[in-house]
């Protein structure tokens, strides 16, 4: 096993993903020669040229709705809008368009698109550039949403994605670009749905996805020494999810936290914990209790942001409630 | 108004006349019996009628290939029509049954046919023209020479995409015909009241060719959307074409169109693309027994549609819920 | 007590806060002299003429954001989005622009806008104008969503809606506006967060709103005829929404259902029973279960819409499942 | 690129000049502190620095009135303090602080001061243009004589809502001043490769009149700006203004623009803008004593505005996060 950045492994999904399939494209702002706003591009207009990797222009309804076009018409387009913020400008192309098509034509056609959207704060860039709005898509039928750990998932869920026929939201948590982590000598695709248990426990399930996971390890670390122990569902892809892992694991620990970064009213966890309340409620012998970013934008100071972020002592602080 | 009607050159002018007169004779009938069906609650929902603005989309249909796409838009029946769509398919579509062209899930506002290039109508104004200018993309870089064809209404003038796009074509050069049906309203709202630029002077701004053509006259639609989608076959560029056209209908099928002016209103079966063509084919000769025949021969094909049509079973709820995704 | 359609009281609360601010002012698609697609702003334009009643261009994005950029300068617009699923092409307004302004520019702002936006399906129009998409509003910080049911809920709601220095999602059913009901001879505006008891009962809470109020009255009845005695909440406000009247009807009944035409999935019922799973986890003693819309686009034949639509079978089959 | 400088025609010229310089120069030194400040780790975040850019919010500025609305962009430092912006609240600002402008909540993207009419830098590229636009629809009905005027960059030409409210404004007659800061670049990518429109023409197709200036000489662009404000004020219609500009540091702050032709970078010093307008005070007359006591002045103000945003406490999360509403 080697070491791999996060954001590398991106890249490196996106590489393999070209050279076996001429139809793969890559539409974005900046990704070409300049390599993307965060690097993770890099290398791939120089290898696939000006036919296969676009600079888009400023204009992101365009720039998923052409991609939505051209999947219609037999290309399979990896569309990056540089932020996830910047989503908004292309809601219509993604819900309208390319989520429905497959459906509202009968099944005569398929929108083989993969978003790529970097979500997540950290980086002190205020409250249009930080936000974590995957429950949107996960509540829109015909659109597949995930989002990734580690480098090993985010390849092989980016391979998975650009394979699938329906249309991808591939959510990239940016502070993890550079985050480094074992990487398989041959890396397999993931499939949708599957979640992860990343630690193994018997006390208490907490279930999370994307950065926050880095935080739930933390926070596990910190019960395991109050002689809690924690098991760590990893989610990966948040529609479909994996409900019948995380109700396993309920069922062997009776106890339930679900931890992410975006903000908690409304956010992925509510469904989790409503889906558990139903099926899982027999298995539960404590509250379920989630854990996200307050009901506020993303501020800009660092004390501010800090504070705003969910982290391992607040996680630690619901563990030890449902513990309690 | 210009009266003149258009001169059949020759015999073979007259032919190509007598199909154009053909297909939006069929468009027109089928759109007045879907009228009909309306009325009759054997079509649910809103339907938009193309009445009056069936020359554009039999013109440019003239010069496309099956593997050439179209966007369609709202009031895209007749544009589905001329493309070839199948009539059975497309009836039953409106009525909602396991047999229409998409399987009942669709309606009016979402045809589409694939096996045609179809990127299927829209019931967002403007939706199309994305996903046209992705597909004229997707015709480049397959180096196959098909071009894509974008509908739109001039309604959807207003929307930013239609700038994004005319930008990206042209700078990409794509080969994606931006087709304008400007009837001059936007639901119950006059366009001049709603957008105040000159599309010729917009295509201009980006170095797009632009031309016009009165949708009076099927012929000039034909001929100056032939010379576009010719140029564009050699350059692989984009193009615009305005046509003038009439709404006869209201905006959905129902609206009494109370805000219209009577005297507009009275005016508008001088501007009929249909008797115009037919007036310029009596002059040429053709009888009236070739016009009956013809409307027999077409009425026929939509009663058997029709027929089939609602012979067909509705659509199975177990299974629409299972074809969400495309991924097995 | 008169009778009034739902869409009336929507026109009466507009033409009522024009009188009394002749700050406020309307944008929409055909809202002027056409009197709006479904007629709710008939004679407003009449009334108040073409500065204070404004035909929009078809450019959803310019509507939204033009509505804020007044409102940043003292007006008090209420824009209409003639079909919610348009609201794709306005969330940069909405989301980015108008739900942050006050808090990105450190409370110096307001944006009293309100976006009013019909949704819900019944009218066989297919996929892309039938969407319930409140829950997206509701996961974002900044915005306050409402869906009223009744018609004086819709008029006292709306008026606290213009008067609110915040920005206001309004979502209207368009299956009720040519619905009737009880309209106070003097209407009063009706403050956001407050819950009402549509229905008391002892078995089961059902917690709903919007149009799905009706059918769950009616299963309501169904139920008790089965010697169920259920107990409606009718939210009225989605954000902020009635934790605290919640809860209580829960600690009386002990048993909740969600009910909504949205799809189910990660829509609004999913935070209710979210929150009811850990501050209402003593008092619950069976599942929480949802009912909304199965997770597919509308379908557009009546037969298949029918089916989609959840009605009041399928809230009476959830209702004696957590009764069982 | 030419180099005659401007001509300082008379006293009077010589004066505004210097007021025009003096603008400039304020605004070179807070940016340039702001980069050392960032450099230090003393701002977070990331920053786009306006260097090369600073004559046009300052030809602007000089015809606005406080009531005047700006939508600021975000790299719109200098658009904030050619309207009048608080230093130390400014720079408290980026510095995080309570007693930022914006308590510490929005950050150089979200710099806003109501009083000053500012409707926010932003985030969003081309997110300020509809609220530039809403506001002129404020002032028009307000009846105030006020206008708004929105400052974007090249990039966001290419962005629809541009389309949608140049629409609106020529519509509804808004008094919005588009104004463009041309600096030939949308981040790493040349601009010419993001979009192929004409400005000028793209306002003509609207019937908005156009007006260039460069960027280089903040006398032209004051002559200019005065010209199409002073009409606006008049007619109280749109207008556009582009200027050409140079970008001097990176897209953000500490981008190594390697992306750039070293060659072009090389002769950015001949497109700046305060060296022209130095190079032309010199020539009337203004003596390097006169320039060192302005930069001194500056200079003491940026000290004093950094002490104090240094000594300002960090901001409190409770009071932060009650107050995402106005409503109380
Ligand atoms: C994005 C969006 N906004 C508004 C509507 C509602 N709507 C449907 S058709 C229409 C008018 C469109 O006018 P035009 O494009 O000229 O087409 P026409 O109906 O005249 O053929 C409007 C406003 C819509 N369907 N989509
Ligand atoms: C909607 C949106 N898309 C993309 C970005 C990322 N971005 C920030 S600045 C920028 C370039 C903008 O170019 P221009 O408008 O010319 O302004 P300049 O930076 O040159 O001043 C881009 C693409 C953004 N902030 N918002
Ligand atoms: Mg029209
Ligand atoms: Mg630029």
């Amino acid at each position: 096993m080697e070491q791999l950045r996060f954001g590398q492994a991106i890249g490196k999904a996106l590489a393999d993903a070209m050279e076996a399939d001429p139809k793969v494209i890559l539409l974005g702002e900046d990704i070409g020669e300049a390599g993307g706003p965060f690097g993770v591009t890099r290398g791939l207009y120089q290898r696939f040229g000006a036919q296969r990797v676009f600079d888009f222009p400023i204009s992101e309804a365009a720039l998923v709705g052409t991609a939505a076009g051209a999947a219609l018409s037999g290309l399979r387009p990896v569309a990056e809008i540089m932020f996830m913020d910047f989503c908004t400008l292309a809601m219509d192309a993604i819900v309208n368009q390319a989520a429905k098509a497959h459906f509202m034509f009968g099944g005569q056609t398929a929108v083989p698109i993969v978003v790529r959207a970097p979500h997540g704060g950290g980086v002190n860039a205020g409250a249009q550039h930080s936000q974590c709005l995957e429950a949107w898509f996960a509540h829109v039928p015909g659109l597949t949403v995930v989002c990734p750990a580690t480098p090993a998932d985010a390849y092989g869920l980016l391979r998975t994605a650009i394979a699938s026929p329906d249309p991808v939201l591939y959510i990239e948590n940016k502070a993890l670009y550079a985050r480094k982590g074992e990487f398989p000598d041959t890396p397999a695709a993931i499939p949708f749905g599957q979640a992860r248990t990343a630690r193994a426990g018997r006390d208490v399930t907490v279930v999370t996805y994307g950065a926050a996971l880095y935080q739930a390890e933390a926070a596990a670390t910190q019960a395991a020494e109050k002689g809690i122990d924690v098991e760590i569902i990893d989610l990966r892809s948040l529609q479909p999810w994996d409900e019948a892992g995380v109700l396993a694991s309920l069922a062997r620990t009776h106890r339930l936290v679900i931890f992410h970064e975006a903000v908690e009213a409304f956010g992925v966890g509510a469904e989790i914990a409503a889906r558990m309340a139903d099926v899982g409620f027999d298995e539960l012998d404590a509250p379920i209790v989630r854990v996200g970013a307050p009901f506020m934008p993303t501020p800009y100071a660092p004390n501010l942001e800090s504070a705003f972020l969910p982290d391992a002592s607040r996680l630690l602080a619901a563990i030890e409630r449902v513990m309690a | 108004m210009s009266k003149k009607s258009t001169p059949a050159r020759s015999g073979q002018d007259t032919d190509m006349l007598l199909a154009c007169y053909r297909g939006m004779l069929r468009i027109r009938k089928v759109e007045q019996r879907l009228s009909k069906l309306f009325a009759d609650k054997e079509i649910p929902g809103f339907i938009h009628l193309s009445i009056g603005q069936e020359s554009v989309p039999v013109a440019i249909s003239r010069h496309l290939r099956d593997t050439d796409t179209i966007a369609a838009t709202h009031r895209g029946h007749g544009q589905a029509l001329a493309k070839g769509i199948d009539l059975t398919g497309f009836v039953a579509e409106m009525m909602g049954r396991e047999h229409g062209i998409c399987r009942g899930r669709g309606g009016s506002m979402h045809i589409a046919d694939a096996k045609l290039g179809m990127l299927g109508a829209n019931g967002i104004v403007g939706g199309g023209i994305s996903l046209a200018t992705g597909s004229a993309l997707a015709h480049k870089l397959a180096g196959n020479g098909d071009l894509a064809v974008c509908y739109f209404g001039d309604g959807a003038l207003a929307e930013g995409i239609f700038h994004e796009c005319l930008n990206l074509a042209a700078l990409w050069s794509l080969p994606v015909l931006f087709a304008c049906e400007n009837n001059g309203w936007g639901e119950f709202s006059r366009t001049d009241r709603q957008f105040c630029g000159s599309l010729e002077r917009l295509a201009g701004a980006f170095g797009v060719p632009y031309r016009y053509a009165d949708g009076l006259d099927v012929i000039e639609v034909t001929d100056v959307a032939g010379t576009l989608i010719a140029q564009m076959r050699e350059d692989r560029r984009p193009a615009v074409l305005e046509c003038r056209v009439e709404r006869f209908h209201g905006h959905y099928e129902g609206d009494p169109q109370k805000y219209r002016d009577p005297a507009e209103m009275a005016l508008l079966a001088e501007r009929d693309p249909l008797a115009r063509a037919r007036q310029a084919l009596t002059a040429a000769g053709v009888d009236t027994a070739r016009f009956e025949a013809l409307e027999a021969e077409i009425e026929a094909e939509i009663d058997a549609a029709v027929a089939e049509a609602r012979a067909a079973p509705i659509p199975d709820f177990a299974a629409a819920s299972a074809d969400v995704y495309a991924q097995a």
